[in-house]
């Protein structure tokens, strides 16, 4: 079965998998378990202008069937990515996707702007989601307004897709989706984690050292279903799904949902040959419940599917 | 490809209350060094870090010494003899072998006994110089492995925080004690995190290396994810930088580090 | 160990556990399975003026350690529920709570004001938080000016202690109980259920009738928890705290997060006896954990009770 | 009072390719009715409604008989003699005894045939009146139970979508010739739904009782959480009313429902 994923400026996947930003590295660090160039791509982990921190350990707490993490987008920055990953990325032959932060409008435009500039890089997604930060990162990604003009600054600096990866922390995520699609969002990505906490009994305190942290997993998958319809019902560009994914099956639910591709995330951790597996079982599984493509499940329980 | 695979668990052994070490067989992680780890599959979302406590390259055989203390712990030390483990590894960066004139001392604390014995039964008989060995735990029953350390024909001095075996407190006296006496000296260890801070404080003064394996909460366990980190030089503005425990560690040089 | 709590206008809860809302029937349901008499409280499922016809099955689904639900508040309605359910409840010797519902604020101003008139209902729990129907339910509870006109109308015409349920599919659910507290409610109750989907592979269409459900279940205890924490730090009223408590061990996470006590829901289906097992387990694991009593373990997370 | 109880697995049989029947010993769930439920711990978040396809009161046992079709059937499949269930039970409304002088016809749909083999195990003997059964499934294979049926002298008649056993098709026309010949008669069927459909519109002629044993995903199986209802009667303005399978059902009357 033909995998091939066809998305906006000519971004093409080899097929629907690709590896959620984050869970990833930059590439090289899975690049020992995980033959990249079997994948449909990489989203690497969030990069900002100038190297961040990140957030005081523990940055991780396992919760039931999820993770909670507060890892604070901790990176070198975009000209140590540049240097020391790219030259890597360049051996492999999968899409590359830049996952972009910042503290500010302009920071998320500089970082743009750069990294348009390398043609390793094949996409953009704008991540305007991540509860792990205070200033910036999720704030821009609970208001339309602030949404929109982080993404018109992108826009305005690059030609390359872009993709805009929504919260799921709002009453209604879909309205984000729609202000950043109007501002020139090529595709939506969704979802980025939950906001959540789990207490350490014996400190007395918070578990995470960034306190609140990001739930992922298994347990988030309903919550990401259910985002990922309401966006595909309701904005006319691509939807990524993804929350929670650890199988080909969760694969489809995503698909019928709406989602054009996914990304896979936190069961990397435990399986980090999952991804692989899911490539090689998704045509069965799309068979199995009666789909000839891929493009056949993409939206089947989509009301406006229903109706034709 | 490196990947994640299945162990057999030859046998199953019961050093103390609460702990079982599972002797596994396999031709791969005997390539690890004492210090490294490896990540274990459990029933829970994430694998579980564990270090080895032997490691013996002529019957392909390591092994893993838990500690019950929470779910995916108890699962391990549930497990029989036959049943087989999923683990990747071996893991991160293990001890760099004692340097051969200097004296050297081995510092255990609790489940951080097991990388410390291995890393005895690995170099402990090429050794040309003094080597000690002190062991810290809880409570008697916790000081594990003594009786291994025995029989590679060291004595190690004990430490127990109730005082039910062995000196009355902590390792760090016994290691004071040890550093004065061996200014020349080179020291490995490996324990509780404040337990390390505290041998790091004590051994500042040695002239020999200072290896200490840190233990900090994992995701990936392969350097991807940086849920690992620990507070390290340099010391910028903002605070410490902070680096892996899975990958730039789990063995650290005490220079590197910020307690 | 006592384990009595002592809530606002003289609610008095014989231990911290009580049955969360629509999980537990009217009371009469269960009493074959739990003493009822041992319970610290019950808040019985969702009442309205007139009976209301829920939604179309299938009503649950499960999900990874987490369940979906889309009953839509059936309930045949205030009066039904006094002549048939409250005479057994005239027979069970725990704190009452009355769940109150409506599509309108006059709606609950109409269930409140009648059933303030009957002596067994110890409190009210007014619900603006769920997801399961249209109008009313839930947009209350996204709204800060309608959730005050709401427990405005409430506080009018009752006499009786009053708790608020927050829903936590907004961004800042704080915001909203900081308003009913201002409109005069007595307690907060948190959390109401999580907007999820399922995709039923067969049916191509979205596996509940009602189309999206309520995610409850261990599942969302990470964020169940960060919304007690949050709120507790923020509001000056007892919390109520509930989502995905299975053990007497979670149950001291939400007492920690500032929690004064709890409700017990999904587990119940498994586990029926469970809530009496957390009852009787609950002091040895206060104590494990170095608490001498009930009320030191509750906000012991919090960063107030570290400065002290 | 009433708890949820664990009851030992006597016996594992297996009557088809992926099902299993658990003889379980339970001096608690012999007291159920055929139509009756017990609601079954498995690893997932809810227990599993399942009938009983057999109650022996003698020897206090009942069997439960699933069939593969997702975690739980899979998990309950595979457990074997000696181990235990935790179960909720005998639950619900199960059939009412068949009247003694009206032709009586059973109809069984693939895991819907089980407690219809426990109805006419309970009360075939004392049958006055000519009785029948009807049995259909997906294919051969699944025609579950044919052979105790058998053993209680009866020789049903059968039906599979696609031919390989008996009729080819549903049971609905077996039913309707079934009707056309007994309109004095009574009926009972357990099946899927769209099947029950068909049985209830077929048998709407007939002068006895017509019962139909219903299935609905559940939440707690105990009549608390609303979740397990279906369209009943009366239908009101804004459509029918819904009762709960599990405490006004699983067995309803025709009339009762609305399809
Ligand atoms: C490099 C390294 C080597 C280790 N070697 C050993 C060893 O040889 N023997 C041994 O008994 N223990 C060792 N540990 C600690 C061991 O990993 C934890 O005790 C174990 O993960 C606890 O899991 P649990 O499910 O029983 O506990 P839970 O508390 O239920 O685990 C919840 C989560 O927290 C993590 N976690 C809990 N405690 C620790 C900890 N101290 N360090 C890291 N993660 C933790 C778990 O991995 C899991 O993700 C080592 C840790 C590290 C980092
Ligand atoms: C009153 C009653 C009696 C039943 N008797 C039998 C029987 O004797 N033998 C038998 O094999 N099956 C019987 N079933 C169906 C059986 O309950 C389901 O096949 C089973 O719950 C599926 O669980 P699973 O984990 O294998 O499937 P999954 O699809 O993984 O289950 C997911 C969830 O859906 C529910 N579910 C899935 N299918 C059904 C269904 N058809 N009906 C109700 N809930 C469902 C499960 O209980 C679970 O909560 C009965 C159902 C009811 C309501
Ligand atoms: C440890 C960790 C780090 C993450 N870092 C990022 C990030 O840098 N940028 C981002 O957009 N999303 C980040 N995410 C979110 C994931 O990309 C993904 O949206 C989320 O985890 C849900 O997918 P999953 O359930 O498959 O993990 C991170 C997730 C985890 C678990
Ligand atoms: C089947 C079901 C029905 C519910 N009905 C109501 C309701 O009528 N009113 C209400 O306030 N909450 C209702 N809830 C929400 C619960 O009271 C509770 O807030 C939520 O389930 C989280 O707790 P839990 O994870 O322990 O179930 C319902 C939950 C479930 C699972
Ligand atoms: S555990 Fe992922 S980087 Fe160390
Ligand atoms: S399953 Fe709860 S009412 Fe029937």
């Amino acid at each position: 079965m033909d995998l091939t994923v066809r998305l906006p400026r000519g971004l093409v996947l080899k097929n629907p998998i690709m590896a959620a930003s984050g869970t990833f590295g930059f590439g090289p660090e899975y690049a020992a378990y995980v033959d990249l160039n079997r994948l449909g791509g990489v989203s690497v982990k969030g990069i900002s202008p100038e190297p961040w921190r990140g957030n005081p350990p523990p940055r991780v707490w396992e919760t039931p069937a999820g993770l909670l993490n507060s890892i604070g987008l901790q990176n070198p920055g975009m000209e140590v990515f540049l240097e020391e990953d790219v030259p890597f990325l360049k051996t492999v032959d999968t899409a590359i996707v830049a996952n972009i932060i910042g503290h500010t409008v302009e920071e998320y435009r500089q970082v743009a702007e750069r990294l348009s500039q390398e043609p390793r890089i094949d996409a953009f997604e704008v991540n305007i989601s991540c509860p792990n930060i205070k200033a910036g990162g999720i704030t821009f990604g609970h208001d339309p307004d602030q949404a929109f003009r982080v993404m018109e600054a992108v826009r305005a600096v690059t030609e390359k897709p872009v993709m805009v990866k929504i919260s799921p922390n709002t009453a209604e995520p879909w309205i984000v989706a729609e202000a950043v699609t109007a501002a020139g969002a090529d595709m939506i990505s969704a979802i980025n984690t939950l906001v959540g906490m789990a207490i350490d009994f014996k400190a007395r305190r918070p578990a995470l050292g960034g306190r609140t942290g990001g739930l992922s997993g298994p347990a988030v998958k309903p919550v990401a279903i259910r985002i990922v319809y309401e966006i595909a019902s309701r904005v006319k560009v691509p939807v990524i799904g993804m929350g929670g994914i650890e199988s080909a099956e969760d694969v489809l639910e995503f698909l019928m949902a709406g989602a054009q591709a996914v990304m896979v995330g936190t069961i990397t951790f435990q399986h980090p040959e999952r991804m692989l597996e899911i490539i090689e079982t998704l045509p069965e599984v799309l068979n199995a419940y009666g789909f000839a493509s891929l493009s056949e499940a993409v939206g089947a329980a989509l009301p406006s599917r229903k109706e034709h | 490809m490196a990947h994640a695979f299945k162990v057999r668990i030859d046998e199953v052994r019961v050093p103390a209350p609460d702990h079982a070490e599972l002797i596994v067989h396999s031709g791969e992680l005997i390539k690890a060094r004492p210090g490294q780890f490896c990540h274990v599959l459990t029933p829970g979302m994430l694998r579980r870090p564990i270090s080895f406590s032997r490691i013996d390259r002529a019957r392909e055989r390591v092994g893993l010494l838990v500690q019950v203390v929470g779910s995916g712990t108890r699962w391990m030390a549930e497990r029989q003899a036959g049943e087989w483990l999923d683990v990747l590894g071996p893991l991160g960066r293990g001890f760099d072998p004692p340097e051969g004139e200097r004296p050297w001392l081995l510092v255990g604390g609790g489940v951080g006994i097991p990388p410390i014995f291995a890393a005895l039964e690995a170099w402990g008989a090429q050794r040309t110089s003094s080597l000690e060995v002190v062991l810290g735990a809880r409570f008697k029953d916790y000081l594990i492995m003594t009786d291994d350390f025995r029989r590679m024909a060291v004595e190690p001095a004990l430490a127990t925080d109730d005082g039910s075996a062995g000196h009355r407190g902590t390792v760090v006296p016994l290691v004071e004690e040890w550093v004065s006496q061996h200014p020349q000296g080179q020291l490995m260890a490996c324990g509780p995190t404040p337990m390390l801070a505290a041998v790091s404080r004590a051994a500042a003064s040695l002239a020999g290396p200072v290896q200490l394996a840190l233990e900090q909460r994992m995701g990936c366990g392969i350097g991807a994810c940086l849920a690992c980190v620990v507070p390290a030089e340099p010391v910028g503005p903002e605070g410490p930088r902070y680096r892996r425990v899975c990958t730039d560690g789990p063995v650290f040089r005490r220079e590197e580090l910020v307690f």
